[in-house]
């Protein structure tokens, strides 16, 4: 029971977002009034970039990722994979608030202290090696983002949206907690490898215990990842919140939801996969489906999204199925890759919502998108790019996680999920594409006089479009200088390999 | 190493994104600028079909890793087989955009990009040899088409471009998956990861797994060639889409879902090819008469055009399966032939269309007289389109007919009366819109062939009258890449044990049907 | 020993350089008002089947020269389809039977080009059908040279281009179009059968022996063939014979064919395209005379052919009409002719080449008569002001004497009357099927009709010449217009019927050389051409002498008898219209309703079918199914839609049956 | 030191009570139309609990349980309700508690079916009387220590939370930026 | 003899009656305090596992679970002040704007 500086070193990008969290907002009041948006946002994005720097300082290092706080917490190499995707999420969505804040004229010191506390939530989440911890993460991230769903607060919408999210949020987060509680009673233990080594050794008398608590937990985790029939929140959810918030939601929280659901299945609860694996692979076929359907007739695009991406949760339940005990299995790093894929083409397209939505959202019908191709071609192109990314078709992003996902299900003998999940990407093809027919093909109705933020939001979109060309195309080795999807794909590698 | 092929696939992206540097309005620099960028490299990709020696197998090649670890490469090459496509596709992307000329008046940029980015696309796509690679390609050039179509398209461009894309997707998703199982399959047999295209030929698979893996491929090439029933995107696509992407998407893009067959389906799965293969025959046979059929009584020329277009693609999908060289280098062949026949019909379809604001058959009527350059030049290229011998549309037909004949009689019997109903539908369309008196006022003074006009049907018209006369300037490059194909596949063999029913009485047509199945 | 000639190619050269340079002309003229102009364009048009015709004569003579046994040129041009097995060169095969082709076909075509010079003046297509003209006689020279059976269905294909094109030449008349369109496509028929007769061919050869589709490769092989394949092969070949040759029930084109300009109906639908199906079998008749049954199913189609169109022709009131089915009828003669030639072959080897070149003889002899009688025809036609109505004409012995004295000259000689062409090849036909009696006594039925259809001819024809020359003018303003043609166009008329009249005498049978005459000139020629594998004399059973004047008293009687009845219907009177229309004269007239049989069995049924597929398949079926695709799934969304009731207390029971569900999974998984 | 027959039973009434109480008090809670009987019966179960907490040796979490939740958490709630001045008009309208209330006991009756089956026949035979602990278990020396060292990491993290719920509330509850 | 399931299942029901209150209950207090009602049951379940496997860590996560049960407390607290403010309504039926 020492206390040990190098934890502390270990745990610094944590440490840096709460910090920043906490102190961010006392710049405020010094910076002139009518820039304090411009500058907050881009205090912040400097803010997450260097958190970002000091992670991937961390990241080539070869972190041991020894569990530290008497097993509590791990900053492996997955903590940091996770911890650079929330960043660059986070990185993301403050480019975007940096105009959205000043239109909608809502707070930005508290904004950006919400964001920075979720993200410090999500690290743990990604790296608690407890589930008291990855519950305590849960709570922070969630907190947070309820805040930041409700942020409009003068609009009915956003209140709906996170009533919804808080009472639905917290009703999972006990259910979640009776598992842990059961599974703790079980085990005598809430320590993902002590459960690990538990169900390995046998698990003992109090098995059924264990298999409760780990039906409630998966139904707690399941909830977090929007899996069917839990998913319900959702679209609601999605569709009240601020955009730059459910982009955030749709890709941070859900890629640290993953993050949670992922570590806790595979060094967790992999010994007693016989016991779970159909429960996913039903849960994973039900929410594909779900999210399919429900989102065909969505005129809607936020909560268009939000079914999509129940389906793309569905997709990588599929992954999470294919997890296996060997380090060779390639599942894992399939849904690390899946996540960063699919968060680089959500941020993406809620980066172009948030601009085309026009003041106090009212433009986020697809219907309204009619013709934005002629008005701002670059927008209508990259959200194009992001569409095709979502139905998977190459040379994107999307297609790449979906062939190495895919990849995984089949060669763990899944081929009938996969053909499932194929079946699926045939259902979405339709309403990704409507959004792309309405913006090119249809003449326009809306009028986006006196938008702001044009530059921020190409800013922005060009980022995340030209991430998801290069994590699709990835290398050729007539452009050896410039690493493709090939690193990227190692590092997932790596980062699921430290969970061995 | 050549990176010829790499030049040629890379220019039209370069190009493409170049024309993002030319000002929106100044519209005359656009074309110019595409114009040109699709001649140089054409200019270029001449070196393909000079260079290109007969019996090497595949040239051209270029193999760079792109994701070791995963087996993909980027690897790619030509051979006789693929040859054609992508000279076609060299040649027919300046046409098309000269075709679009003035066709296409707004948003000039983005449709001159996609006009090349398809080039590319489809180019990669034959050129590869490597299939994840292949699926790639596959995948891009859907989507230029999928904005041309949309975007310039007729009144129902919208619905055409959706069915379009989602139909096709259809097949190209759960062929995505099989291509997955193979490459699953190849790794659990031998250990390594790898798409190389010639190592995952003829796994060994159980036959569920084989007949589900086939059923997979074959849906997606069936559905992008279009092989019947699976058409009925073909004629909303082809109606609704800019003439010059119709022209592409009929002259090359419907190639390569045949070619696909060629170079994957029936490789990969040659014991499932020898017994669908009739089947296959059967359903090509039958799309070639309903094709034939509905032509007749169409009303609208384009949509004639296409079910004509249908017709000749499912004689291609017959050629293809009859598995025996007259067959395949036919159909190869015929990929060209259909490719400018059909295509330089949709053009001038395109041309009547323009003059008139219509194409509707029964607003025509005694072209002939005002515009006699317009008529030589539909008439040539219903000539070549029927097959008429010294045009190259016989040298295919002849080759296929007599490959579906060889594999199976009847089949092959009922298929040659397709040459009736070719000349009916194309000779009606004919004297429809040219012949007799001109009975409308808005006919009068019809406009004949401009100059930029004859230089689009002149290539097409120059290279169809020079293939059919000298056919052997084609066929001489594709053959022995057919020859090698059967070896490897082992159809060649099959072939040559078909000489051993010796009792003539099998042979004659009133009992072929003990023959048919004989191989 | 093999010969080769490069000349052989220049043949068929000339006249596709004269088509294309015409062709250009025509098209860079297209938009002035004057055209082309005509005296170049004439002089273009006539140099190119006429340096053809010089060439020709020339390897004639090159021909002739070399030893009988080896009489054939070939040249290989280039290798044109080499695919595995399928060797195809572009190569010509000139040996006697294609050398008198190609005479006959650049000879007389050069006269009748010579003839349109003044046919055609006053036309404004006036290039444009020299142009089609000499891509006419391109086609039909590599149909006739060509040296295998693809090759020879380029320029079979071609001529039916030609044809189509001609037939449609004045276009703005949309029947004429049609007319066009329906040759192309009754030839599109039979040119099925031509395609899976060497599809057959080939095959076979492939399979039982080397695979070959050229002449003289398929017939070294001629033994490797069973009965039973040679029959089906031949039968193939045979329904594109049928199709081009207009036999029944494909002639129904060659009528209709008469909408071209007349020059055409005498080069293409008369004296040369129509014969090529005699030809192809004449060619290919080592293969007929293995099947047994091959040579009497072309007699027999021949025979009843050419019954049948003779008496259409009894009816017919336009001139053009009555020359169509005349040539329908005497193509069956020809066909009666070849199908006995390889008939005898197949029965008594060796006997079959002397009697295939007296149908060939037919097709020689007609050549020169028929292209006369239309060119007659043409003439009167002019003169009447595009008159073609032999109910309007009477009594223009005076106005056209040279067109009566050939056109009468002409019908002589198909009525059979000797001593002029027609005479003797019609004769050497109908004798050899009264021999074939002999074999087969029910063979001497297709003698009857062919006897009896001779009457019938010499009745229609001079039904015609009588109507138009003799009487009274039926209608004076014609008839004062009329004029005889300027001499561009009855040079060719006095040449034609020069020839009409000695031709005969190239093959003279032995009972009637009198001592002096040389006898079977043209069937020695064709000898080394049309044997079928079997050297050497054998005999075919020959009636006595008297036994063969007595054939030629009967036909010679039964010509004179009909040329007495037109006399006496037509010429002693001047009827103004048919004296008697029975029932009988009717169905003649209405050409036994064959149009309306095939429009009621073949055309009517198909554009129901095919409007049932495009409507009941296609639109409603397969594109339905495929467009409410998505509208059923919508439907399903719409469904699935309410379970998002928007109330949090909805959403937790959800979750609360999905947590039940999955406890309860877990539950049973435990009790397990 | 084993216990005692008596203070085994004495321990069964207690619990029986305690028990009676929590579950009641909840039952209560969830059929109050108005939200404050409905918190107060809350703070009963609470104290049931808190009993309970006692029973199983944690001391100091029964006195948190009081002072913290019943105690402050509760009051908070209370507070709110009086603040929002929470009328007889402002409560939903036609709810009818009795008939849903039944139905969504109903509804988890199932699953509280499973529960029971599972959790009520667990193996072994401990019993609060055979398992003794120390006499320091669950004191608050022992177990702020523990917290501290072990649970550092976790405390740490609440106290974020609590940070993050501060925030969070500010920008709900405040008025218009 | 009190064992573990007595306390496990008085946790269960009090789970379980926390559950109905979420699903049965339209005003938005009532589901507030049925959440907490739920959280404590669970806390019930963490202080008997403690004490039958002699671990404090029980009695630890019990404690932390009171802290977030503070900030769920504040946070719903706020929300319902917020919603109540903008709404004048206490039913949480009355908040489906969003549906479907």
């Amino acid at each position: 029971m020492s206390f040990d500086l190098n934890q502390l070193v270990q745990i610094l990008p944590l440490l840096m977002v709460v910090v920043f969290g906490l102190f961010l907002p006392l710049v405020a009041p010094v910076l002139p009034a009518e820039k304090k948006g411009y500058f907050m946002g881009w205090i912040s994005f400097v803010a997450l970039l260097l958190t970002a720097g000091v992670a991937l300082a961390q990241l080539a290092g070869k972190p041991s990722g020894e569990p530290i706080f008497h097993g509590l917490f791990a900053m492996d190499t997955y903590a940091l994979f996770f911890t650079l995707l929330f960043l660059a999420c986070g990185a993301i969505t403050a480019i975007v608030t940096t105009y959205y804040l000043p239109r909608e004229q809502m707070g930005h010191e508290e904004f950006y202290a919400l964001m920075f506390f979720s993200i410090a939530g999500m690290i743990v989440l990604a790296g608690g090696t407890s589930l008291i911890s990855l519950f305590l993460g849960v709570e922070i991230m969630s907190m947070a983002v309820y805040a930041l769903a409700g942020f409009r607060r003068w609009s009915l919408r956003s209140n709906e949206s996170v009533l919804k999210y808080f009472f639905l949020g917290s009703f999972s987060s006990a259910i979640l907690l009776f598992g842990v509680a059961l599974i703790y009673g079980a085990t005598g233990t809430t320590q993902l490898a002590g459960i690990a080594d538990w169900l390995t050794a046998g698990g003992g008398a109090l098995m059924p215990l264990f298999i409760m608590g780990m039906g409630l937990a998966i139904i707690g985790m399941g909830f977090k990842v929007a899996a069917a029939p839990f998913h319900t929140w959702t679209p609601d959810v999605y569709e009240g919140a601020p955009a730059p918030v459910t982009g955030f939601m749709a890709t941070a929280v859900k890629a640290a939801s993953f993050a949670f659901f992922l570590r806790v299945m595979q060094t967790g609860f992999m010994p007693a996969k016989a016991e779970w694996v159909q429960v996913l692979a039903a849960l994973a076929v039900l929410t594909m489906f779900t999210g399919n359907i429900l989102a065909f007739v969505q005129p809607n695009i936020k909560r268009m999204l939000a079914y999509s991406s129940i389906a793309h949760t569905g997709y990588m339940l599929m992954g999470l199925v294919a997890l296996s005990p060997s380090a060779e299995n390639a599942a894992g790093s399939a849904i690390l890759y899946y996540l960063v894929a699919y968060s680089l083409t959500n941020l993406g397209i809620f980066a172009c919502i948030s601009f085309l939505s026009k003041q106090g959202e009212k433009l986020v019908n697809i219907e309204d998108y009619a013709g934005v191709a002629q008005k701002y071609p670059w927008i209508a192109l990259a959200i194009a790019i992001c569409m095709f990314s979502l139905i998977g078709l190459p040379p994107t992003a999307g297609f790449f996680g979906k062939y190495y996902l895919f990849t995984a299900v089949v060669q763990q003998g899944y081929a009938w999920l996969a053909i499932i999940g194929i079946i699926n990407s045939i259902l979405s093809v339709y309403y990704y594409l409507r959004v792309v027919v309405t913006m090119y093909m249809k003449e326009p109705t809306a009028d986006w006089t006196g938008v702001s933020g044009l530059k921020l939001t190409r800013l922005a979109v060009t980022i995340c479009v030209v991430a998801i060309l290069w994590a699709g195309i990835g290398s050729f080795n007539l452009l050896a200088v410039f690493p493709g999807a090939e690193p990227l794909l190692s590092a997932a590698r790596d980062s699921v390999s430290s969970l061995f | 190493m050549s990176h010829l092929l790499s030049i040629l696939i890379l220019l039209p992206v370069m190009a493409s994104l170049g024309m993002l540097l030319i000002p929106a309005d100044r519209k005359p620099v656009i074309k110019t600028w595409a114009l040109g960028a699709s001649l140089l490299n054409l200019a270029l990709g001449l070196g393909l079909w000079f260079g290109f020696k007969p019996e090497a197998g595949f040239q051209f090649a270029e193999k760079a890793d792109w994701l070791p670890s995963l087996g993909i490469s980027y690897h790619i090459g030509v051979d006789g087989l693929s040859l054609l496509i992508a000279m076609l596709t060299l040649i027919l992307t300046p046409v098309a955009i000269l075709a679009s000329w003035n066709r296409i008046q707004h948003k000039l940029r983005g449709y001159y990009a996609c006009m090349l980015l398809l080039g590319s696309g489809m180019l990669g796509a034959v050129v590869a040899r490597d299939l994840f690679l292949f699926y790639v390609f596959w995948e891009v050039m859907l989507l230029p088409m999928f904005f041309m179509i949309g975007v310039w398209g007729g009144e129902k461009r919208v619905f055409a471009t959706t069915k379009f894309v989602v139909y096709t997707l259809v097949g190209s998703l759960l062929m995505f998956l099989a291509i997955l199982y193979v490459y699953f399959k190849h790794q659990a047999l031998n250990g390594t990861w790898t798409f190389d295209i010639p190592s995952l030929y003829a796994l060994s698979y159980s036959p569920t797994e084989m007949w589900l893996l086939f059923g997979a491929f074959f849906l997606a090439f069936a559905i992008k060639t279009p092989v019947w029933p699976f058409h009925s995107w073909l004629p909303d696509a082809y109606t609704q889409a800019p003439t010059p992407a119709t022209f592409m998407l009929s002259a090359v893009m419907a190639k390569i879902g045949a070619y696909g067959f060629l170079r994957f389906l029936i490789p990969m799965f040659p014991e499932a090819t020898r017994t669908a293969a009739p089947f296959i025959m059967l359903l090509g046979m039958f799309g070639l008469l309903y094709g034939a059929w509905i032509a007749l009584v169409q009303t609208d020329a384009k949509r004639l055009i296409a079910y004509s277009s249908l017709s000749h693609m499912s004689i291609i999908v017959m050629g293809i399966f009859a598995l025996n060289q007259f067959g395949i280098t036919g159909s190869v062949f015929y990929f060209m032939a259909h490719a400018m026949a059909t295509g330089a019909l949709f053009l001038l379809v395109m041309m009547l269309a323009e003059r008139r604001g219509t194409r509707e058959i029964a607003q025509f009527g005694g072209i002939a007289k005002a515009a006699p350059w317009l008529t030589v030049a539909f008439i040539f290229i219903t000539m070549a389109s029927v097959g008429l011998p010294g045009l190259n549309g016989f040298v295919g037909e002849f080759l296929m007919l007599m490959g579906a004949y060889g594999a199976a009689n009847p089949i092959g019997v009922i298929a040659t009366t397709g040459v009736i109903w070719s000349a009916c539908y194309m000779l009606w369309l004919v004297s429809r819109i040219f012949f007799g008196e001109i009975t409308r006022p808005e006919n009068q003074g019809f406009k004949d062939l401009t100059l930029r006009e004859a230089f689009i049907i002149l290539p097409l018209a120059a290279l169809i009258a020079w293939t059919g006369f000298y056919p052997q300037t084609v066929l001489s490059k594709v053959e022995p890449s057919v020859q090698a194909f059967l070896q490897q596949t082992g159809f060649a063999a099959a072939v040559e044990a078909k000489a051993a029913p010796a009792d003539g009485e099998s042979h004659t047509p009133a009992a072929p049907a003990a023959h048919a199945d004989g191989h | 020993m093999e010969h080769t000639s490069p000349l052989i190619g220049l043949v068929p050269l000339f006249p596709l350089l004269t088509a294309a340079l015409i062709g250009l002309m025509t098209l860079f003229f297209a938009h002035k008002n004057q055209g082309a102009p005509k005296g170049l364009v004439s002089a273009i048009a006539v140099a190119g089947p006429l340096a053809s015709f010089l060439v020709s004569c020339v390897l004639f003579f090159q021909l002739r020269a070399l030893p009988e046994a080896e009489r054939a040129l070939t040249q290989n041009v280039f290798p044109w389809i080499h695919v595995g097995p399928l060797k195809l060169d572009a190569a010509f095969l000139l040996d006697p039977l294609s050398a008198m082709m190609i005479l006959m076909v650049t000879g007389i075509g050069t006269l009748i080009h010579l003839y349109s010079i003044g046919y055609m003046s006053h036309d404004r297509g006036f290039s444009r059908y020299f142009s089609y003209l000499n891509l006419f006689m391109f086609s039909m020279l590599i149909l006739v040279l060509g040296s295998s059976l693809p090759l020879m269905f380029v320029g079979w294909e071609g001529v039916g281009l030609c044809s189509y094109l001609l037939i449609g030449f004045w276009f703005t008349d949309i029947a004429k179009a049609n007319a066009g369109n329906k040759a192309f496509i009754a030839n599109r028929v039979g040119d099925f059968g031509f395609l899976l007769g060497m599809f057959f061919i080939f095959f076979f050869l492939m399979n039982h022996g080397t695979a070959t589709l050229d002449f003289a490769g398929m017939k070294e092989q001629a033994a490797v063939f069973t009965p039973y394949a040679a029959t089906a092969a031949a039968l193939l070949l045979f329904v594109g014979a049928m199709g081009k040759s207009a036999q029944f029930p494909l002639h129904v084109w060659l009528a209709d064919a008469m909408a071209g300009p007349t020059p055409v109906s005498a080069l293409i639908h008369a004296a040369t395209m129509v014969t090529a199906g005699v030809y192809m079998v004449a060619r290919m008749g080592f293969l007929f005379a293995i099947s047994p049954s091959a040579g009497l199913v072309v007699a027999s189609v021949g025979a009843f052919t050419a019954l049948f169109a003779a008496f259409i022709a009894i009816a017919q009131s336009d001139i053009k009409k009555v020359l169509a089915y005349s040539t329908v009828s005497q193509l069956g003669y020809m066909f009666i002719g070849v199908g006995l030639g390889v008939y005898f072959e197949n029965i008594v080897a060796g006997a079959g080449a002397a009697v295939l070149a007296a149908g060939m003889f037919h097709v020689f002899t007609h050549a020169f008569f028929k292209a006369l009688l239309f060119l007659g025809s043409g003439s009167v036609i002019h003169a009447c002001h595009e008159e073609q109505d032999i109910w309007k004409m009477g009594g223009l012995k005076s106005k056209l004497p040279i067109t009566w004295a050939t056109m009468g000259i002409a019908t002589l000689a198909i009525a059979g009357i000797p001593p002029l062409a027609g005479f003797f090849s019609k004769e050497a036909i109908l004798t050899n099927a009264f021999i074939a009696g002999h074999y087969q006594t029910w063979l001497l039925g297709i003698y009857a009709i062919g006897l009896f259809t001779s009457g019938l001819t010499a009745f229609y024809m001079f039904r015609m010449f009588f109507l138009t020359f003799h009487g009274k003018p039926r209608d004076q303003h014609i008839h004062d217009h009329a004029h005889e043609s300027p001499a561009v166009m009855t040079f060719p008329l006095l040449a034609l019927a020069l020839g009409t009249v000695v031709v005969g005498f190239l093959n003279v049978p032995k009972v009637l050389s009198f001592g002096f005459l040389p006898t079977d000139l043209f069937a020695t020629w064709l000898a080394p051409a049309l044997e079928m594998g079997h050297h050497g004399e054998a005999h075919l059973h020959h009636p006595s002498t008297s036994t063969d004047f007595l054939l030629m008293a009967a036909a010679i009687g039964i010509a004179l008898v009909g040329i007495g009845f037109a006399y006496a219907r037509y010429a002693k009177a001047t009827p103004a219209t048919e004296p008697t229309k029975t029932l009988w004269w009717e169905i003649l007239w209405e050409k036994f309703y064959v149009d309306e049989m095939i429009q009621a069995i073949v055309i009517e049924p198909l554009l129901k079918l095919s409007r049932f597929l495009r409507k009941s398949v296609d639109e409603e079926g397969l594109d339905y199914l495929v467009n409410n695709t998505p509208k059923a799934y919508a439907g399903l969304s719409n469904a699935v839609r309410v379970i998002q009731t928007g109330m949090v207390r909805s959403y937790a029971y959800l979750m609360v049956l999905g947590m039940f569900a999955i406890l309860l999974y877990f539950f049973l998984h435990l009790a397990k | 030191m084993e216990p005692t027959a008596f203070q085994t039973g004495l321990q069964s009434v207690l619990f029986g009570i305690l028990s009676l109480v929590a579950v009641v008090g909840a039952l209560v809670t969830i059929t109050r139309r108005h939200p404050l009987p409905a918190a107060l019966s809350l703070v009963v179960t609470f104290i049931g609990l808190a009993g309970l907490y006692a029973l199983l040796s944690a001391p100091l979490l029964a006195v948190l349980q009081i002072l913290v939740y019943a105690g402050a958490i509760m009051a908070l709630v209370v507070f709110v309700i009086m603040l929002l001045n929470v009328q007889e008009q402002d409560l939903p309208i036609n709810e009818n508690v009795g008939k849903s209330v039944s139905l969504a006991l109903a509804a988890i009756a199932p699953v509280f079916l499973i529960f029971w089956a599972v959790l009520g026949k667990l193996p072994g035979d401990q019993t609060l009387a055979n398992t003794p602990v120390p006499a320091d278990f669950g004191t608050i020396e022992v177990l702020g220590k523990f917290l501290y060292t072990n649970y550092l990491f976790a405390f740490e993290s609440v106290a974020i939370l609590l940070t993050v719920a501060l925030v969070g509330v500010v920008i709900l509850a405040k008025r218009r930026i | 003899m009190l064992t573990m399931s007595h306390f496990l299942l008085v946790s269960a029901a009090l789970f379980s009656v926390g559950v109905a209150g979420v699903l049965s209950r339209k005003n938005l207090f009532i589901v507030f305090l049925s959440i907490e009602l739920m959280l404590n049951a669970v806390n019930l379940s963490f202080v008997t596992f403690a004490r039958f496997l002699g671990q404090l860590d029980g009695q630890i996560f019990t404690f932390l679970v009171m802290a977030v049960a503070a900030a769920e407390a504040a946070i719903g607290l706020a929300i319902v002040i917020l919603l109540f403010k903008n709404k004048e309504s206490l039913s949480v039926d009355d908040f489906k704007l969003m549906k479907e």
